[in-house]
Protein backbone atom coordinates (compact mmCIF):
# COMPACT_ATOMS: atom_id res chain seq x y z
CA UNK A 1 0.00 0.00 0.00
CA UNK A 2 1.91 2.90 -1.44
CA UNK A 3 0.59 6.78 -1.76
CA UNK A 4 3.41 9.06 -3.57
CA UNK A 5 2.70 12.93 -4.21
CA UNK A 6 5.23 14.33 -6.38
CA UNK A 7 5.80 17.26 -8.78
CA UNK A 8 8.60 15.17 -10.81
CA UNK A 9 6.97 13.23 -13.85
CA UNK A 10 6.88 9.03 -13.00
CA UNK A 11 8.04 6.17 -15.66
CA UNK A 12 4.62 5.14 -16.47
CA UNK A 13 6.49 1.37 -17.59
CA UNK A 14 8.91 1.43 -14.92
CA UNK A 15 6.42 1.92 -12.22
CA UNK A 16 4.18 -1.63 -13.73
CA UNK A 17 7.36 -3.30 -13.61
CA UNK A 18 8.42 -2.49 -9.99
CA UNK A 19 4.56 -2.85 -9.02
CA UNK A 20 4.44 -6.57 -10.31
CA UNK A 21 7.74 -7.40 -8.92
CA UNK A 22 8.06 -10.18 -6.54
CA UNK A 23 3.88 -9.95 -5.53
CA UNK A 24 3.11 -13.42 -3.60
CA UNK A 25 -0.49 -14.98 -4.99
CA UNK A 26 -1.59 -12.49 -7.66
CA UNK A 27 -3.31 -13.17 -10.58
CA UNK A 28 -4.20 -9.80 -11.70
CA UNK A 29 -2.70 -6.61 -12.16
CA UNK A 30 -5.10 -3.71 -13.11
CA UNK A 31 -3.53 0.29 -13.54
CA UNK A 32 -5.31 3.14 -14.84
CA UNK A 33 -3.28 6.09 -16.16
CA UNK A 34 -4.71 9.44 -16.28
CA UNK A 35 -2.86 11.69 -19.19
CA UNK A 36 -3.49 15.59 -19.86
CA UNK A 37 -5.81 15.40 -23.07
CA UNK A 38 -4.51 17.52 -25.95
CA UNK A 39 -7.76 18.87 -26.98
CA UNK A 40 -7.02 19.63 -30.58
CA UNK A 41 -3.96 21.58 -29.72
CA UNK A 42 -6.09 24.52 -27.77
CA UNK A 43 -4.31 23.42 -24.29
CA UNK A 44 -1.09 24.65 -23.91
CA UNK A 45 -0.70 23.65 -20.27
CA UNK A 46 -2.28 22.54 -17.15
CA UNK A 47 -1.04 23.17 -13.55
CA UNK A 48 -2.39 21.12 -10.62
CA UNK A 49 -2.44 22.40 -7.51
CA UNK A 50 -2.91 20.26 -3.81
CA UNK A 51 -3.17 20.82 -0.55
CA UNK A 52 0.50 19.89 0.83
CA UNK A 53 -0.44 17.84 4.71
CA UNK A 54 -3.89 17.09 3.46
CA UNK A 55 -3.18 15.23 -0.07
CA UNK A 56 -1.06 12.14 1.50
CA UNK A 57 -3.69 11.39 4.11
CA UNK A 58 -6.38 11.64 1.83
CA UNK A 59 -5.02 9.40 -0.56
CA UNK A 60 -3.94 6.92 2.27
CA UNK A 61 -7.45 6.89 3.67
CA UNK A 62 -9.54 6.35 0.11
CA UNK A 63 -6.60 3.14 -0.04
CA UNK A 64 -7.13 1.95 3.19
CA UNK A 65 -10.81 1.90 2.13
CA UNK A 66 -10.37 0.14 -0.93
CA UNK A 67 -8.78 -2.52 1.30
CA UNK A 68 -11.45 -3.19 3.23
CA UNK A 69 -13.53 -3.57 0.49
CA UNK A 70 -11.71 -6.14 -1.70
CA UNK A 71 -9.05 -8.82 -1.13
CA UNK A 72 -6.15 -6.99 -2.47
CA UNK A 73 -2.68 -7.69 -2.28
CA UNK A 74 -1.04 -4.30 -3.01
CA UNK A 75 -2.14 -1.13 -4.17
CA UNK A 76 -0.33 2.22 -5.26
CA UNK A 77 -1.22 5.62 -5.96
CA UNK A 78 1.09 8.04 -7.56
CA UNK A 79 -0.43 11.87 -8.26
CA UNK A 80 1.50 14.50 -9.71
CA UNK A 81 0.91 17.94 -8.61
CA UNK A 82 2.53 21.33 -10.45
CA UNK A 83 2.74 22.08 -14.20
CA UNK A 84 2.19 19.72 -17.06
CA UNK A 85 1.82 19.98 -20.37
CA UNK A 86 -0.58 18.53 -22.93
CA UNK A 87 -0.04 14.41 -22.80
CA UNK A 88 2.47 13.98 -19.91
CA UNK A 89 1.06 11.18 -17.43
CA UNK A 90 -0.93 13.34 -14.22
CA UNK A 91 -1.38 10.10 -12.05
CA UNK A 92 -1.51 6.64 -11.69
CA UNK A 93 -3.16 3.75 -10.07
CA UNK A 94 -2.10 -0.12 -9.83
CA UNK A 95 -4.13 -3.35 -7.47
CA UNK A 96 -2.97 -6.48 -7.69
CA UNK A 97 -5.18 -9.29 -6.81
CA UNK A 98 -5.51 -13.30 -6.63
CA UNK A 99 -8.97 -12.73 -8.54
CA UNK A 100 -9.44 -10.04 -11.36
CA UNK A 101 -12.53 -8.89 -10.26
CA UNK A 102 -11.11 -7.52 -6.87
CA UNK A 103 -8.36 -5.89 -8.96
CA UNK A 104 -10.71 -3.93 -11.17
CA UNK A 105 -13.16 -3.34 -8.63
CA UNK A 106 -10.44 -1.38 -6.61
CA UNK A 107 -9.01 0.32 -9.31
CA UNK A 108 -12.16 1.97 -10.06
CA UNK A 109 -13.08 2.31 -6.78
CA UNK A 110 -9.61 4.12 -5.98
CA UNK A 111 -10.11 6.45 -9.38
CA UNK A 112 -13.50 8.02 -8.42
CA UNK A 113 -12.57 8.66 -4.82
CA UNK A 114 -9.74 10.15 -6.05
CA UNK A 115 -11.20 12.25 -8.48
CA UNK A 116 -13.40 14.11 -5.97
CA UNK A 117 -12.44 13.27 -1.81
CA UNK A 118 -8.14 14.23 -2.79
CA UNK A 119 -7.50 17.60 -2.50
CA UNK A 120 -5.93 18.43 -6.15
CA UNK A 121 -7.31 21.16 -8.19
CA UNK A 122 -6.87 21.47 -12.32
CA UNK A 123 -6.52 24.93 -13.82
CA UNK A 124 -6.14 25.06 -17.66
CA UNK A 125 -4.37 27.61 -19.50
CA UNK A 126 -5.18 27.57 -23.45
CA UNK A 127 -5.68 29.81 -26.23
CA UNK A 128 -9.08 31.81 -24.73
CA UNK A 129 -7.18 32.46 -21.54
CA UNK A 130 -7.16 30.11 -18.16
CA UNK A 131 -9.81 28.60 -15.94
CA UNK A 132 -9.98 26.20 -13.13
CA UNK A 133 -11.93 22.67 -14.52
CA UNK A 134 -15.14 22.59 -13.14
CA UNK A 135 -15.92 19.34 -10.93
CA UNK A 136 -18.25 16.99 -12.89
CA UNK A 137 -21.65 15.85 -11.48
CA UNK A 138 -21.05 12.40 -13.36
CA UNK A 139 -17.93 12.38 -10.84
CA UNK A 140 -19.88 12.81 -8.14
CA UNK A 141 -22.69 10.61 -9.15
CA UNK A 142 -20.04 7.53 -9.60
CA UNK A 143 -19.38 8.02 -5.80
CA UNK A 144 -23.25 6.43 -5.24
CA UNK A 145 -22.61 3.00 -6.54
CA UNK A 146 -20.10 2.32 -4.02
CA UNK B 1 -5.94 31.80 16.45
CA UNK B 2 -6.39 29.51 13.72
CA UNK B 3 -5.00 28.68 9.87
CA UNK B 4 -7.03 29.65 7.48
CA UNK B 5 -6.12 28.35 4.11
CA UNK B 6 -7.55 28.94 0.28
CA UNK B 7 -7.18 27.03 -3.00
CA UNK B 8 -7.70 27.34 -6.54
CA UNK B 9 -10.37 29.69 -7.23
CA UNK B 10 -10.96 30.59 -3.39
CA UNK B 11 -7.32 31.82 -3.01
CA UNK B 12 -7.41 33.50 -6.06
CA UNK B 13 -10.23 35.73 -5.21
CA UNK B 14 -9.03 36.12 -1.23
CA UNK B 15 -6.04 36.84 -2.88
CA UNK B 16 -3.57 35.18 -0.70
CA UNK B 17 -2.95 30.97 0.25
CA UNK B 18 -3.07 31.59 4.43
CA UNK B 19 -3.77 33.63 6.94
CA UNK B 20 -3.82 33.84 10.66
CA UNK B 21 -7.06 34.84 11.90
CA UNK B 22 -8.22 35.41 15.94
CA UNK B 23 -11.60 34.08 15.59
CA UNK B 24 -14.49 33.31 18.66
CA UNK B 25 -16.31 31.32 15.71
CA UNK B 26 -18.17 27.76 17.00
CA UNK B 27 -18.41 26.46 13.82
CA UNK B 28 -17.43 26.69 9.92
CA UNK B 29 -20.32 28.61 9.05
CA UNK B 30 -19.77 31.40 12.15
CA UNK B 31 -16.19 31.58 10.34
CA UNK B 32 -17.26 31.87 7.08
CA UNK B 33 -20.02 35.00 8.51
CA UNK B 34 -17.43 36.55 10.04
CA UNK B 35 -15.30 36.67 6.74
CA UNK B 36 -18.12 37.52 4.67
CA UNK B 37 -18.43 40.65 6.49
CA UNK B 38 -14.09 41.59 6.27
CA UNK B 39 -14.03 42.86 2.92
CA UNK B 40 -15.90 42.38 -0.25
CA UNK B 41 -13.48 39.97 -1.69
CA UNK B 42 -14.52 37.54 1.30
CA UNK B 43 -18.47 38.21 0.16
CA UNK B 44 -17.58 37.33 -3.22
CA UNK B 45 -15.64 34.20 -2.38
CA UNK B 46 -17.86 32.69 0.29
CA UNK B 47 -21.35 34.01 -1.89
CA UNK B 48 -22.32 30.82 -2.79
CA UNK B 49 -21.44 28.01 0.06
CA UNK B 50 -22.55 25.05 -2.37
CA UNK B 51 -19.88 26.14 -5.02
CA UNK B 52 -17.44 25.43 -1.82
CA UNK B 53 -16.05 22.55 0.43
CA UNK B 54 -14.31 22.62 3.78
CA UNK B 55 -11.79 20.55 5.67
CA UNK B 56 -11.01 21.08 9.52
CA UNK B 57 -7.74 20.24 10.18
CA UNK B 58 -7.91 18.17 7.02
CA UNK B 59 -10.48 16.37 6.87
CA UNK B 60 -13.29 17.24 5.08
CA UNK B 61 -16.11 17.79 6.65
CA UNK B 62 -19.77 20.02 6.60
CA UNK B 63 -20.05 23.96 7.17
CA UNK B 64 -21.93 23.40 10.46
CA UNK B 65 -18.91 21.61 11.61
CA UNK B 66 -17.94 22.92 15.00
CA UNK B 67 -14.60 24.66 15.49
CA UNK B 68 -13.89 23.72 18.56
CA UNK B 69 -9.72 22.70 18.90
CA UNK B 70 -9.23 23.19 15.22
CA UNK B 71 -6.03 24.53 14.26
CA UNK B 72 -6.83 24.81 10.41
CA UNK B 73 -9.70 25.23 8.51
CA UNK B 74 -8.95 25.32 4.35
CA UNK B 75 -11.92 26.40 1.98
CA UNK B 76 -11.35 25.55 -1.29
CA UNK B 77 -14.36 24.17 -4.74
CA UNK B 78 -14.74 21.12 -5.59
CA UNK B 79 -11.50 18.90 -6.18
CA UNK B 80 -10.98 17.37 -9.72
CA UNK B 81 -7.88 15.29 -8.87
CA UNK B 82 -7.47 12.29 -11.13
CA UNK C 1 -6.01 -2.10 -32.56
CA UNK C 2 -3.53 -4.77 -31.99
CA UNK C 3 -3.72 -8.54 -31.14
CA UNK C 4 -0.61 -10.36 -30.83
CA UNK C 5 -0.48 -14.07 -29.71
CA UNK C 6 2.66 -15.35 -28.78
CA UNK C 7 4.67 -18.35 -27.08
CA UNK C 8 7.73 -15.29 -26.22
CA UNK C 9 7.09 -13.39 -22.96
CA UNK C 10 6.51 -9.58 -23.27
CA UNK C 11 7.67 -7.12 -21.28
CA UNK C 12 4.88 -5.40 -18.94
CA UNK C 13 6.71 -2.30 -18.67
CA UNK C 14 8.00 -1.55 -22.16
CA UNK C 15 4.42 -2.81 -23.83
CA UNK C 16 2.24 -0.07 -20.89
CA UNK C 17 5.21 2.72 -22.57
CA UNK C 18 4.61 2.15 -26.01
CA UNK C 19 1.19 1.96 -25.89
CA UNK C 20 0.79 5.09 -24.17
CA UNK C 21 2.97 6.70 -27.28
CA UNK C 22 1.37 9.48 -29.13
CA UNK C 23 -1.90 8.79 -28.72
CA UNK C 24 -4.26 11.84 -29.56
CA UNK C 25 -7.04 12.73 -27.35
CA UNK C 26 -7.03 10.34 -24.55
CA UNK C 27 -7.11 11.03 -20.90
CA UNK C 28 -7.37 7.55 -19.49
CA UNK C 29 -5.51 4.57 -19.84
CA UNK C 30 -6.20 1.12 -18.33
CA UNK C 31 -4.18 -2.19 -18.18
CA UNK C 32 -4.73 -5.15 -16.86
CA UNK C 33 -2.44 -7.91 -16.79
CA UNK C 34 -3.00 -11.66 -16.08
CA UNK C 35 0.13 -13.60 -13.87
CA UNK C 36 0.15 -17.66 -13.45
CA UNK C 37 -0.20 -17.54 -9.37
CA UNK C 38 2.25 -19.30 -7.28
CA UNK C 39 -0.41 -21.38 -5.32
CA UNK C 40 1.73 -21.63 -2.25
CA UNK C 41 4.62 -23.01 -4.21
CA UNK C 42 2.25 -26.40 -5.21
CA UNK C 43 2.37 -25.41 -8.61
CA UNK C 44 5.39 -26.13 -10.51
CA UNK C 45 4.58 -25.21 -14.17
CA UNK C 46 1.61 -24.14 -16.52
CA UNK C 47 1.17 -24.99 -20.29
CA UNK C 48 -1.25 -23.18 -22.09
CA UNK C 49 -2.48 -24.77 -25.16
CA UNK C 50 -4.43 -22.48 -28.22
CA UNK C 51 -6.42 -23.11 -31.52
CA UNK C 52 -4.14 -21.40 -33.77
CA UNK C 53 -5.82 -20.09 -36.31
CA UNK C 54 -8.92 -19.12 -34.92
CA UNK C 55 -6.97 -17.57 -32.05
CA UNK C 56 -6.32 -14.08 -33.85
CA UNK C 57 -9.55 -14.33 -35.24
CA UNK C 58 -11.65 -14.83 -31.94
CA UNK C 59 -9.18 -12.46 -30.31
CA UNK C 60 -10.06 -9.33 -33.49
CA UNK C 61 -13.37 -10.59 -32.99
CA UNK C 62 -14.08 -9.72 -29.37
CA UNK C 63 -11.66 -6.41 -29.86
CA UNK C 64 -13.81 -5.00 -32.61
CA UNK C 65 -17.42 -5.51 -30.37
CA UNK C 66 -15.55 -3.20 -27.54
CA UNK C 67 -14.50 -0.76 -29.99
CA UNK C 68 -17.95 -0.77 -31.49
CA UNK C 69 -19.37 -0.24 -27.94
CA UNK C 70 -16.95 2.17 -26.58
CA UNK C 71 -15.38 4.95 -27.58
CA UNK C 72 -11.67 3.94 -27.51
CA UNK C 73 -8.99 5.64 -29.08
CA UNK C 74 -6.60 2.18 -29.18
CA UNK C 75 -6.63 -1.27 -27.26
CA UNK C 76 -3.77 -3.92 -27.30
CA UNK C 77 -4.10 -7.86 -26.56
CA UNK C 78 -1.54 -9.93 -25.96
CA UNK C 79 -2.04 -13.07 -25.22
CA UNK C 80 0.96 -16.60 -24.31
CA UNK C 81 0.73 -19.86 -25.12
CA UNK C 82 3.07 -23.14 -24.30
CA UNK C 83 4.85 -22.98 -20.97
CA UNK C 84 4.89 -20.85 -18.37
CA UNK C 85 6.28 -20.69 -14.67
CA UNK C 86 4.73 -19.20 -11.44
CA UNK C 87 5.01 -15.12 -11.46
CA UNK C 88 5.21 -15.21 -15.09
CA UNK C 89 2.78 -12.54 -17.22
CA UNK C 90 0.47 -14.92 -19.37
CA UNK C 91 -1.43 -12.16 -21.20
CA UNK C 92 -2.16 -8.14 -21.35
CA UNK C 93 -4.90 -6.25 -22.62
CA UNK C 94 -4.82 -2.39 -22.59
CA UNK C 95 -7.15 0.43 -23.37
CA UNK C 96 -7.02 3.91 -24.55
CA UNK C 97 -9.74 6.58 -24.01
CA UNK C 98 -10.88 10.12 -23.55
CA UNK C 99 -12.84 9.15 -20.69
CA UNK C 100 -11.76 6.61 -17.87
CA UNK C 101 -15.32 5.25 -17.59
CA UNK C 102 -14.53 3.80 -21.43
CA UNK C 103 -11.43 2.94 -20.63
CA UNK C 104 -12.18 0.36 -17.50
CA UNK C 105 -15.75 -0.82 -19.26
CA UNK C 106 -13.96 -2.01 -22.12
CA UNK C 107 -10.77 -3.51 -20.34
CA UNK C 108 -13.14 -5.54 -18.15
CA UNK C 109 -15.41 -6.83 -21.26
CA UNK C 110 -12.19 -7.60 -23.32
CA UNK C 111 -10.98 -9.86 -20.24
CA UNK C 112 -14.52 -11.35 -19.41
CA UNK C 113 -14.90 -12.25 -23.50
CA UNK C 114 -11.37 -13.58 -23.48
CA UNK C 115 -11.60 -15.74 -19.83
CA UNK C 116 -14.37 -17.55 -22.12
CA UNK C 117 -14.39 -16.96 -26.11
CA UNK C 118 -10.54 -16.98 -26.69
CA UNK C 119 -9.56 -20.85 -27.38
CA UNK C 120 -6.89 -20.65 -25.02
CA UNK C 121 -6.36 -24.32 -22.53
CA UNK C 122 -4.66 -24.12 -19.10
CA UNK C 123 -3.35 -27.24 -17.98
CA UNK C 124 -1.10 -27.06 -14.35
CA UNK C 125 1.46 -29.32 -13.57
CA UNK C 126 2.31 -29.29 -9.78
CA UNK C 127 3.24 -31.61 -6.70
CA UNK C 128 -0.49 -33.72 -7.57
CA UNK C 129 -0.01 -34.59 -10.54
CA UNK C 130 -1.27 -32.44 -13.85
CA UNK C 131 -4.53 -30.87 -14.86
CA UNK C 132 -6.78 -29.17 -16.87
CA UNK C 133 -8.02 -25.63 -15.35
CA UNK C 134 -11.68 -26.21 -15.41
CA UNK C 135 -13.86 -23.23 -16.93
CA UNK C 136 -15.64 -21.11 -13.72
CA UNK C 137 -19.22 -20.67 -13.68
CA UNK C 138 -18.52 -17.32 -12.33
CA UNK C 139 -16.52 -16.46 -15.84
CA UNK C 140 -19.56 -17.84 -17.93
CA UNK C 141 -21.84 -15.77 -15.66
CA UNK C 142 -19.86 -12.46 -16.33
CA UNK C 143 -20.35 -12.20 -20.08
CA UNK C 144 -24.02 -12.22 -19.21
CA UNK C 145 -23.61 -8.20 -17.79
CA UNK C 146 -22.36 -6.71 -21.55
CA UNK D 1 -13.21 -34.77 -46.02
CA UNK D 2 -13.28 -32.75 -43.35
CA UNK D 3 -10.28 -31.28 -40.71
CA UNK D 4 -11.21 -32.73 -37.40
CA UNK D 5 -9.37 -30.81 -34.57
CA UNK D 6 -9.62 -31.80 -31.20
CA UNK D 7 -7.80 -29.36 -27.92
CA UNK D 8 -6.74 -29.94 -24.34
CA UNK D 9 -8.61 -33.40 -22.69
CA UNK D 10 -10.33 -34.17 -25.99
CA UNK D 11 -7.06 -33.90 -27.54
CA UNK D 12 -5.59 -36.75 -24.78
CA UNK D 13 -8.41 -38.70 -24.84
CA UNK D 14 -8.47 -39.23 -28.56
CA UNK D 15 -5.02 -39.44 -28.46
CA UNK D 16 -4.29 -37.58 -31.40
CA UNK D 17 -4.64 -33.26 -32.40
CA UNK D 18 -5.99 -33.90 -36.03
CA UNK D 19 -7.13 -36.00 -38.49
CA UNK D 20 -9.35 -36.00 -41.78
CA UNK D 21 -12.15 -37.99 -42.09
CA UNK D 22 -14.50 -38.52 -44.44
CA UNK D 23 -18.13 -38.39 -43.44
CA UNK D 24 -21.55 -37.31 -44.60
CA UNK D 25 -22.81 -35.75 -41.66
CA UNK D 26 -25.28 -32.83 -42.04
CA UNK D 27 -24.91 -31.18 -38.69
CA UNK D 28 -22.18 -31.17 -35.95
CA UNK D 29 -24.46 -33.67 -33.63
CA UNK D 30 -24.46 -36.39 -36.47
CA UNK D 31 -20.86 -36.10 -36.96
CA UNK D 32 -20.25 -36.72 -32.82
CA UNK D 33 -22.90 -39.77 -33.54
CA UNK D 34 -20.18 -40.96 -36.20
CA UNK D 35 -17.05 -40.48 -34.12
CA UNK D 36 -18.90 -42.19 -31.00
CA UNK D 37 -19.91 -44.92 -33.04
CA UNK D 38 -15.95 -45.75 -34.05
CA UNK D 39 -14.06 -46.76 -30.73
CA UNK D 40 -14.55 -46.48 -27.14
CA UNK D 41 -11.88 -43.71 -26.79
CA UNK D 42 -14.30 -41.76 -28.74
CA UNK D 43 -17.09 -42.58 -26.96
CA UNK D 44 -15.45 -41.14 -24.16
CA UNK D 45 -14.43 -38.18 -25.00
CA UNK D 46 -17.57 -37.40 -26.42
CA UNK D 47 -19.57 -39.11 -23.53
CA UNK D 48 -21.13 -35.38 -21.81
CA UNK D 49 -21.41 -32.88 -25.02
CA UNK D 50 -22.79 -30.23 -22.42
CA UNK D 51 -18.48 -30.74 -21.34
CA UNK D 52 -17.55 -29.91 -24.46
CA UNK D 53 -17.66 -26.71 -27.45
CA UNK D 54 -16.94 -26.97 -30.84
CA UNK D 55 -16.17 -24.77 -33.80
CA UNK D 56 -16.58 -24.94 -37.09
CA UNK D 57 -14.05 -23.46 -39.86
CA UNK D 58 -13.16 -21.75 -36.96
CA UNK D 59 -15.78 -19.96 -35.49
CA UNK D 60 -17.27 -20.75 -31.87
CA UNK D 61 -20.98 -22.48 -32.70
CA UNK D 62 -23.64 -25.23 -31.38
CA UNK D 63 -23.92 -28.73 -31.96
CA UNK D 64 -26.77 -28.27 -33.95
CA UNK D 65 -24.97 -26.65 -36.64
CA UNK D 66 -24.92 -27.63 -40.46
CA UNK D 67 -21.70 -28.98 -41.96
CA UNK D 68 -22.51 -27.86 -45.49
CA UNK D 69 -19.01 -26.63 -46.96
CA UNK D 70 -17.15 -27.41 -43.63
CA UNK D 71 -13.57 -27.69 -43.82
CA UNK D 72 -12.60 -27.72 -40.68
CA UNK D 73 -14.18 -28.80 -37.48
CA UNK D 74 -12.91 -28.40 -33.79
CA UNK D 75 -13.74 -30.13 -30.60
CA UNK D 76 -12.55 -28.83 -27.30
CA UNK D 77 -13.09 -27.85 -22.93
CA UNK D 78 -14.74 -24.71 -22.35
CA UNK D 79 -11.73 -22.25 -22.82
CA UNK D 80 -9.88 -21.11 -19.92
CA UNK D 81 -7.93 -17.92 -20.95
CA UNK D 82 -6.96 -15.14 -20.01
Amino acid sequence: MTVRVQEAPFDMGAEVEAFGKGLKGVGAIVTFSGIVRDEEGTLARMVIEHYAGMTEKALEKIEAEAVKRWNLAESLIIHRFGEMAPGDQIMMVATAARHRVDAFAAAEFLMDYLKSRAPFWKKEFGEDGDSWVAAKDEDEAALDRW
Amino acid sequence: MIDVLYFAWVRERIGLPKEKIETGAATVADLVEELRAREERYAVAFADLSALRVAVDQELTEFDASLEGAREVAFFPPMTGG
